[in-house]
Formats: structure tokens, C-alpha cells, sequence
């Protein structure tokens, strides 16, 4: 079962972290970010579902990930900026940020690399005999790339334990996924490399639950892999500044008007679980942790000029 | 062309009056890649959505399609963003386009144009910028172009889409949106022709070798030398393949000494081949130890003081060219 | 209507050349190169059904296909043994034989490069508007790559005239198709793109013609892609010598016993047209063109030193 | 090891053997590849299924699959046949293998081996023929070798496994049958550490550096010039990234010359890094023009008599050997 105040507080977190950056980027205080407002739905539900064992690899649009796994607003923000206190040392910036202690491993921000990565990081849970499967988080676009269907069919030929999670926001980058293939579905593919494929409304926090835990339930006891779509939408732009004036306005205005930070807060207020009183208090508590990140990030020192070729080779 | 009364455009807008001249010149010329369509809307505006296409996420098939095309017959122009990204484009680049002329026989041409941004100044980290122009240097039957300023953009890309063979132009991230003189916008034939460096600066004592930003830097360093009694000659290579080796030999013939300077990885890149040529047939006037003055070789960072750090800067071109100065050398 | 004299004709010729090059390579006579025994069906089906104008994009197995198209065995001889008379002057050798007077172009034996160039081929043909759509034989090997999933999606989404032809003969080099992918089936896939999907029998030339007119015809009607499979077997090694130690005796025999040739023969001679005379005089005469054909290579002269470098650049 | 009394085993079989001795030493070591478990039957039989793998035909999963493998705890081995096939799988080898340690600040390590054949001799044509080693010497992150000997073949491939790095080890198609003595199979320890070069013929007048085939080339050309009294030393660099580059500088620094000898086409070549490397820190000591000696910059050929006359031949290094002892030279 979701804890849904904790999913709540997740989902804010993460969009009070982007909007931050967003803030932070506006004032020439951080480099420009690709955030996923509006997505973060996809995000918690998906993880909720996991266990510690389990191991996720993520893209360039990743903060909801990391955030929903748990990871410190203040060290992504960190890291963001380039500074020592970043998961990464400060050597990733905002693209590639993995953090390993969280099992968020081998973030690429080629689009595609994380379908390229993750088999092998399969392959050696089973074949080292580790508990844990892998999930895979990528976009509409990546599923273009061929390295989707030659890690879809590796995995369903190999038997991989492998959740496939496609984020379809609608966009990839400046270009609507419309332009990009016939029909409407990713997870249709899935039959034609003989494995499971489910889409699921991504807006939906609790239905992405489900849909991640009973998915994953079933790569757990048939060790194969899963393709989970989560229909979603990129609210703001591909990545800071983006004045989104490519962007269909009645489309945008439609999936902004299906939000699902206010959805879940609606449904969890007509269940009797949230009122503003403690919709209000969680705002805060929030708000403050950010306020604190960006304090943190700021204060952390930059690396020095060693780092540049202190982790070339092992 | 005359610099004080040019127009003043950066880069981007550069590459975006070349496709326009080039595409109204020849019915056949097309761009596409993921979003050129979103991006360059007034060349969708004049030429088209058949000639002006936004592509699905997949570099390898956009890098297929435009070798396929120009074999039979189009002149197409793909924008791959980054050059990193070039990872999965290699085969359709070097195995098709570079090599099937051959092959066949010489039944095929691939006249296309490949561009990609790459450099720091972005803080975008080592998957967006990765300066690996040299690979395409090393690969048969491909030309290779990186420009320093808005005027060769544009020229060189004239020049790369009028050629009948497969051509990648970069463009250097640090340098996109940084406006340069350029000629009137009617000017459909202000073409740079691929193969011909530029000599930047007249210099007697020593010759400074680069491409793309660090072109800037080692004027810079110029200014400092010529500050210091040292004559510092600059050459642009511009065109990376076919390489001006005439230019660069008549040059340090002169000054008997050569510093070779790019954000690029040192080891097998565009300084090992400059200075090798030099090496080779400029030997007997040489007077001093040929000096490489690279990015390191490592991927390029994010972080904003570790990416300034990285490409070479004019202290250290002013420094090595002092040392090469101070000649005979020890070994 | 598929003429079966000059079908039986062909193939036989197919077979006759191939296993001509075979003897030639044990005498030392010729390099190694790839033979389709057993498919002859196939290229002799999809072939017959294309228009002069209609080009062709093959692979490292091009042989059938271009005698097919009405390739010369003299000039294909001599081009594998890399003279001066072969199609490529010398410059392929066996493996990437491009014949553009007869529309086959940009051979490739890079595996999935055909299905890369074919896209850019097919637009040339709709932006040029020229008459003829494109097919592009590979294997089922070949499926694999990404660059099928890359080739397909692209030529859905921007309605490419392309007649995929999946050359299905369940090996891959050394590696039989079922260790590389779940099912059976690889034209499922196409409806993962929105286009069609045909499977025939790739053993029988008369079916292979129908399906692929069939393809043809509504590829030149709706200007999009259809994918079609044709299953058969490489009745030889992956390419000369190979002892074929690694393949399943009784899978092999069960497959010679449907040999395209004998069969179409079989129902020639059962259809009253042909008999024994008739076939006998067949052989004669494609033995004859073959030996011919060995005459022509073997007189044929080496390219000069010059060729190493004339052609690199235009 | 005593060369009279040692097996001659082919590169082939010194591959399978250096395999087989590292997976019994290290259950973490895997191979797959295609149809590595048909062609390495006996491995198959040895180690089971889990362990030596036939692959789907995509050599970029296979590649990914290596990376990801590699860190997260096993050790794999990847065999993707041909050099030029490489162009599928650039992306994970040079952006994955090569950036992520740098780019998660150390969180995670690549130790994964990637094996490919290339070079003439087969006839294959420049789809399976491309000396292409240049590129990933070039890329950051990445070890490249290699061997001109069985011997070498297998102590450098099993210091490839052991090593913490991705390492590209390439054999030369033209001596994959080609027999050489290498020590008693059972002898776990013969390692070939990367980054050291062998001297294969001491002199004193002048240093051939090579790798691969072309060094048998060198020897061949150093006999005819001990005939004509021209004493030439052969440098075998094996290693081509980390490079031993004071072997080659203290060679160069007593020879006073050096001609580089390589079949890879030259253009930012592996000859370029080597020849810049001696012009930058041997200039004092070089009495002639470092001279290159490589493949054209054209696609390998597959007829019989153009691809015999690819690669760099004997007579050409002698007369370059000849000509670099008629110092000084003209510009
Ligand atoms: C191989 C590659 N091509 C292009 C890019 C540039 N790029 C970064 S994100 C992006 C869009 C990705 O779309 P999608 O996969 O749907 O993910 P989303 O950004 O929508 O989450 C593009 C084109 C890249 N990083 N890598
Ligand atoms: C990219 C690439 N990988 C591997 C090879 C080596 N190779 C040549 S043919 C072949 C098998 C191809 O199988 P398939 O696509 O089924 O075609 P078939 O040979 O069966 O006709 C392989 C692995 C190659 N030429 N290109
Ligand atoms: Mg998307
Ligand atoms: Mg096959």
C-alpha cells in the first residue's frame, strides 16, 4: 500500500527542488536544468514500488528519481552547481547524477544509454546471485533509439530482471512525439520481443503504484522483464530557458489542468487524509528544507583544478 | 570584406544564412534532425516540412538516411547537436559515407554535411561536449571543418554543401552565440573554401597552430608575446581534412618554431598530426622542440571553474612560446 | 504472373554460381565468400516482382539477389576474385557488390547497414519524384540491430516506399536465430510501428512472388513501408570453408529436403511443363554460362596499384 | 622463456588460453559475443553456459551490456569480431566506459575487455579491415593494445582482464594464424603489463617503431639495412594507450632518428602521437625528420594484389631508413 502523505510530500519535494533551480537559474545562480514538472507522479509511484535491493538508472531528467529514492535535496543541488558536497564531487553537474549508496547507478544523458547500461547491471544481479531488480527509467524518445530494441530483446532473451519504465511526456526535447512514430503506444512494442508491456495513467501516483509493484512483482518471480509506459506531460520546457512557444497551448493548458500534486492532494483532502491546515504545514516543511539545500549548495566549495583528472582511470 | 561596416551575427545565425543562400541556390539541399524544425522555423517557413524536417530520437538512422539520400541524388544536411552524440552515427559516417565510394567502385558520391557542436562553455559535461573532431581526420573519404568565427561558419558551410563528398562541420559551443563580423546576407558567394587555413596574425619568431576557440586564445597570447619583444605569427586551420599543410610549413619554415594548441584530447588528435607534419618536412628549419598545448586528456568537466580550466589558456601559449624562444634546448 | 521457366532458370543459375565459387575457393581460386544455398526462392520471388525502375539495397549474401535483378555471373565472378571486370572494378570483392546500372546500390556488409541507407534511398525516390519504391533484403540477424527498429519507425512516420525484405534463414553466422530472440516470428513486429507485417514461405518461389507483388502493389498505392518475412534456411555454412559441425543434423536434412529448386522443378515437371530433357538442357546451359563466366574472372586483370586511392574522394 | 624449447601456438590459441587461465582464476570473468560460444566450444564445455554467451547481433548491447556488467561486479569480455563493427558500439565504449567514472566522481570502475581483429591479409575489405586503434587512444578513459606475437597476445589480453580500466585489445587479422612460441599453458603468470614496449632488435643508427604486423615489416627492413651497414633498433610498442614513451624517447635519444611504421591510415594516427611525442621531447637528440611510414588514408582493399601493397612494405623503410641517415636533410 502507498503511504500517501509520504508520497505527497515526495511529489512536492521534488517539484519545490526543480522550481528552485528554475528560481536559482533565473538569477545566473545555476546552470540551466532539464526538470520534469509535472511528472512527478511517474516518479514516486515507480519507486515506491522498489525495494532497497533494487537498482534504477536514470537520464538526463533525473531529480524525481533521486529525490523519490530518497536522495538530499542539498547534495542534487550541489551537484547541480558544480560543487565538492554533490553526490558526484561536483563532476557530473545536472545531467549524469548517480549516487550508487542509493542504488541509483550509471546515469547517462545519452539519450538511450540507460538502456544500453542496463542489462549488464541485470546480468550481474543474477548472475552474482543478488537479490534486487533493475529498473530502467527512460522517455518517449529514447524509444526511437535502437538500443531500446536491442536491450528489450536482450533482456527477454537472456531472461534479465528488468523493469522498463517509459516516461512518455509527449515531448522529446523540441520535437512532439506525434512527429516521431505511428499510433500512440510504447509499451505495444513490448509483445514483439515476447515480454509484458502495461501503460498506466502517469498522473496517477497511485496507479503507478499499482502498476510498478505488480509489475515488478512478476519480474521477481518469472526473473523477466516488464515494459511500463507511464502517459505523462512535460510541463515546462526541455530544459532552462525554454520559452515552450512551440508548445500547443490548449494541450499544455489540458494536462496542466491534470496536475497530479493538486489531483492526489484532492483525493487525499475528499478521503479525509489531508485539509489545508496540514496541506499548508507540509508546504512549509518544504519549503524550509529547500531553502536549506540551496544554503548548503551555495556554501559548498567548488572542486580544485585535480579533480579534473583524479577519476580518469581506476 | 570590409570589418568595420559588416554586420555583426554570431554563429548560430551564421549556419542558419548559409542553409537559407544554399537551400534557395539548390532545390536539392534538405536539413533535418531532432528539432532543426522546431529550431530554424524561418527556413521551415521559406522551404518547407519536406525540406526542413524534425526526425525521430535516433542519430544512427538520421546519419543513414542523409547518406542514403545523397547517394541518389539529394544534398542533405543533418544536425546531430553534440558531437558525442556522433557515437551512434559512426557506422553510417565511416562505414557507409566514408567508404562505399571505394567499394563500389566509384559508382556512389555522398555529398552531405554533418554538423555538431562541441567545446566548452556550456558546462555541460563530457557527453555534450567531447571535441573528437580527429576520429573523422583518421577515417578515408571524409572532410572535416571547425571554425573560429561567425564568417568561416557560415563560408565553410557554403563551401561543405556545395562539396560532392561527406563533410562534418563542428562549431565550437564557446563560441555560438559570440557575434563576428560577417559579409552582406546576399552575399551567396561568400564561400571559404574547405583546405585553406587563415594566417590570423603575422609573426616572425614563432608560429601559433590552432582551430576553432582557442584560435582567440592564442591571439591573445600574441598580444602578450609581441608585449614581451616576441613576434608571434597565428595560423587558423579551419579546415581540419583536407589539412593546409603549405600554409602551415611556409610559416614555421620562416620562424623555425611551431606550438600546436586545441581544447581536443592531446594524444592522436589534430596537434600530433600538425606537429608530425612539421616534424617531417619542415625539420631543417626548425629551431625549437614542436610543443602541443591540449585539453587534457580526460572528459570534460561540468563544473564551471574546472571547464575554464580545461582548454588552454593564453598564459600557458605565452609560457611554452618563451620557452621555445630560448633556444637550443636541452633534450 | 511469375514466369517458372525463367524463375527455374534463375535459380538454378543462383545455385550453379555459388557452388561454382565453392569449388573455385577449394582450389584456391577464390577468397572465402557467403553463399544462400537453400534461398534462392527467396530472391528469385521478391525480385521477379519489381519494376526496372524499383532499386534494390542488399547485403553480404547478395549473390542470389543479384542474379536475380539479371546481374552477369562473368562480371559478379570477377569482381569477388577483385579484377578489374567485376561490377566494382575489383573494389568489393565479395562482400558489399553494388550494381547500379541494375539498381542495386549501396551494398553494404556492415549487417543492418542496408536498412540505415534504405530510408535515405526512398526519400530520394518520393522528393525526386521518381517512379520506384525500394527494397532492402537482410537477415534475420540483421533484425537485431538497432538500426531495424530505427529503419522501420523512421520510414512509418515519414511514409517511406520501402519493401523490407527479412531474409529469414534461421542462422546467424555461427548463432542460430532462437538463441537470439523470443518467438518465432519477426514480421510481428511491424505492427509495433503501424505497418504490415507478411510472413511466407521463403522455399517456394511462386508464394514468395505473390506476397511480395502483393507488398509492392500497396507499398506504390499508400507510398508506406511493408515488412515482409521470408522464412528458409542457409543450406551451406555462414561463408566458405565452414563444416557446419555446429548445426543440428536432423534440422539440416528436414530443411534440404524442401529445396526450393527440386521443389519448383517437382511442380513444373507435375504441371507438364517440364521434363526430364527440358531440365537437362537447363543445366547444360547454366552449367556453360558458368564456366564461361570462370573464363571471363579468370582472364579478367587485377586493378593497378592506382585504384588503392581513386575513388576515396568525389 | 626460452624460445627454442617453447609450444608454438597460434594468436587464436593464445586468446583461448589467456581466457580460459583467467576464468578459472576468476569466476567474475565472463566472454560473450556472437557466436563466441560456438567458436569457443571448449570454453563452452569448460566454464558453462552462464559464462561464455552467443549474443544477439547488436554490437552495441553487447557492448552496454559489458559496461554495465563491468560496474556493478563482474569482469566481462566482449569479442566483436572486426574493427569496423566497433561503429556500432561507440556510444558505450568511449561515452559509457570511458566518461562515467569521471563523471560520478569515482563511484563506479569499467574493468572490461573489449577484443576485435582488423588489418589486411583476409581480403575482406574495409568493412572488416580499418585500423581504427588511433580513435580510442584518442578517447579519454580507455587502455588500447596491440600484439604482434602470440606471446604478446596472450599476456597482454590477460593483463587487459585483470586491469581495472576498459581496455581495447585489437589483433591483426593478418597474423591470427600465424604460430609463435609462447610459455607452457599452465604458466598463470605470464602477463604482458600495458604501457611497456619490447625492444625487438637493438641499433644504434636509427629506431623503427611499430606494433602489429608492421613490426615484422621493421625486422625484415632492419636486416636488409645491417646488410647495407645501417644498424637499425625495432621498437614493438604493443601498448598503444598508456604509451612507453621513454622506451621510444631513449632510443630516439641515442639513435638520433626514428621512422614510425603502422598499416592505420596516418592522418591523426597512432604514428602522429608518436612522431609528436619525439618532436617535442627528443628534438635536442634528432639528427633527421621523424618520418612516417602508414596505410594510405583510403578503405582497405580486398583485391589480392592491392591489399599486398596496402600496408607499409620492408623496401620502403629501408630506403626511408637510408634517407633519414643522409643527414642533415634539406627543408
Ligand atoms: C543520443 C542523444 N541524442 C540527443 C540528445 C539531446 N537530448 C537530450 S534530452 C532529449 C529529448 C529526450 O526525449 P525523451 O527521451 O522523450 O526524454 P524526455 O526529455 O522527454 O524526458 C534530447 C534530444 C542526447 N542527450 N543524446
Ligand atoms: C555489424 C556487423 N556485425 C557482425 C558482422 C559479421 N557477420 C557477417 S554476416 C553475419 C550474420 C548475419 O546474419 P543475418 O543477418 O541473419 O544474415 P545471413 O548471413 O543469415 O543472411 C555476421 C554476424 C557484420 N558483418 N556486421
Ligand atoms: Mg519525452
Ligand atoms: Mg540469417
Amino acid at each position: 500500500m502507498l503511504d500517501l502523505m509520504d508520497a505527497l510530500r515526495r511529489m512536492m519535494t521534488i517539484r519545490a527542488y526543480e522550481e528552485t533551480l528554475v528560481a536559482l537559474h533565473g538569477e545566473g545562480r545555476a546552470a540551466g536544468t532539464c526538470t520534469a514538472v509535472g511528472q512527478e507522479a511517474s516518479a514516486v509511484g515507480v519507486v515506491s514500488a522498489l525495494t532497497p535491493d533494487d537498482l534504477i538508472l536514470t537520464n538526463h531528467r533525473s531529480a524525481g528519481h533521486l529525490i523519490a529514492r530518497g536522495a538530499d535535496p542539498a547534495r542534487l543541488m550541489a551537484e547541480v552547481m558544480g560543487k565538492r558536497d554533490g553526490y558526484c564531487g561536483g563532476m557530473s553537474g545536472s545531467l549524469h547524477i548517480s549516487a550508487k549508496d542509493l542504488g541509483v547507478v550509471l546515469t547517462s544523458t545519452i539519450v538511450g544509454g540507460e538502456l544500453g547500461l542496463c542489462t549488464g547491471v541485470a546480468l550481474s544481479q543474477t548472475m552474482l546471485k543478488r537479490p534486487g531488480i533493475v529498473t530502467c527509467f527512460f522517455g518517449d524518445g529514447a524509444a526511437a533509439e535502437g538500443r531500446f530494441h536491442e536491450s528489450l530483446n536482450l533482456a527477454a532473451v537472456w531472461s534479465l530482471p528488468i523493469l522498463y519504465v517509459c516516461e512518455n511526456n509527449e515531448w522529446q526535447a523540441f520535437v512532439h512525439r506525434r512527429e516521431t512514430m505511428l499510433g500512440d503506444s510504447i509499451a505495444g512494442r513490448a509483445a514483439g520481443y515476447g515480454i509484458e508491456g502495461v501503460t498506466v495513467d502517469g498522473n496517477d501516483v497511485e496507479a503507478v503504484h499499482a502498476a510498478a509493484t505488480q509489475a515488478a512483482e512478476r519480474i521477481r518471480r518469472t526473473g523477466r522483464p516488464v515494459l511500463l509506459e507511464t502517459r505523462s506531460y512535460r510541463l515546462r520546457g526541455h530544459y532552462e530557458p525554454d520559452d515552450q512557444s512551440y508548445v500547443d497551448a490548449a494541450e499544455l493548458a489540458a494536462w496542466k489542468a491534470r496536475d497530479p500534486i493538486p489531483l492526489l492532494a484532492a483525493r487525499m483532502t475528499a478521503a479525509g487524509l489531508l485539509d489545508d491546515a496540514a496541506l499548508g504545514r507540509l508546504k512549509d516543511e518544504v519549503a524550509a528544507a529547500l531553502e536549506a539545500a540551496v544554503g548548503f549548495a551555495d556554501a559548498s566549495p567548488y572542486p580544485d583544478a585535480a579533480a579534473l583528472t583524479a577519476h580518469v582511470y581506476a | 570584406m570590409n570589418e568595420i561596416t559588416a554586420r555583426q551575427i554570431t554563429t548560430s545565425d551564421a549556419i542558419g544564412e548559409a542553409l537559407a543562400e544554399e537551400m534557395r541556390r539548390d532545390d536539392r539541399v534538405l536539413v533535418f534532425g531532432e528539432g532543426v524544425a522546431t529550431k530554424r522555423i524561418d527556413l521551415l517557413a521559406a522551404f518547407g516540412p519536406q525540406r526542413v524536417r524534425n526526425t525521430p530520437l535516433a542519430e544512427g538512422i538520421i546519419a543513414g538516411t542523409a547518406a542514403g539520400a545523397a547517394a541518389t541524388g539529394l544534398r542533405p544536411v543533418v544536425d546531430l547537436l553534440f558531437a558525442p552524440f556522433l557515437c551512434y552515427a559512426m557506422d553510417e559516417i565511416v562505414n557507409s559515407a566514408g567508404k562505399l565510394r571505394t567499394l563500389s567502385g566509384g559508382q556512389f558520391a555522398f555529398p552531405m554535411v554533418v554538423l555538431a557542436q562541441t567545446g566548452s562553455g556550456w558546462g555541460v559535461g563530457a557527453q555534450h561536449n567531447h571535441n573528437i573532431e580527429a576520429w573523422f581526420v583518421h577515417s578515408p573519404g571524409l572532410k572535416v571543418a571547425m571554425p573560429s568565427t561567425p564568417a568561416d561558419a557560415k563560408g565553410l558551410l557554403k563551401a561543405a554543401i556545395r562539396d560532392d563528398n561527406p563533410v562534418l562541420l563542428f562549431t565550437d559551443l564557446g563560441l555560438a552565440f559570440a557575434p563576428g563580423p560577417v559579409g552582406a546576407s546576399w552575399d551567396e558567394e561568400h564561400i571559404v573554401p574547405l583546405g585553406k587555413a587563415a594566417v590570423r596574425r603575422e609573426g616572425r619568431d614563432v608560429t601559433l597552430i590552432s582551430y576553432a576557440k582557442t584560435v582567440h586564445t592564442c591571439l591573445a597570447a600574441a598580444e602578450d608575446l609581441a608585449g614581451q619583444g616576441v613576434s608571434a605569427e597565428v595560423i587558423d586551420l579551419r579546415s581540419l581534412k583536407p589539412l593546409d599543410e603549405a600554409a602551415i610549413l611556409a610559416s614555421v619554415r620562416r620562424t623555425g618554431r611551431a606550438i600546436v594548441v586545441h581544447e581536443a584530447g592531446g594524444p592522436c588528435g589534430m596537434g600530433a598530426e600538425v606537429a608530425a607534419v612539421i616534424a617531417e618536412k619542415a625539420f631543417a628549419a626548425l629551431r625549437a622542440p614542436v610543443i602541443r598545448l591540449t585539453g587534457p586528456d580526460a572528459p570534460a568537466p561540468a563544473s564551471f571553474p574546472l571547464e575554464q580550466a580545461f582548454a588552454p589558456n593564453a598564459d600557458a601559449i605565452t609560457a611554452a612560446a618563451l620557452r621555445a624562444c630560448r633556444e637550443p634546448l636541452p633534450a
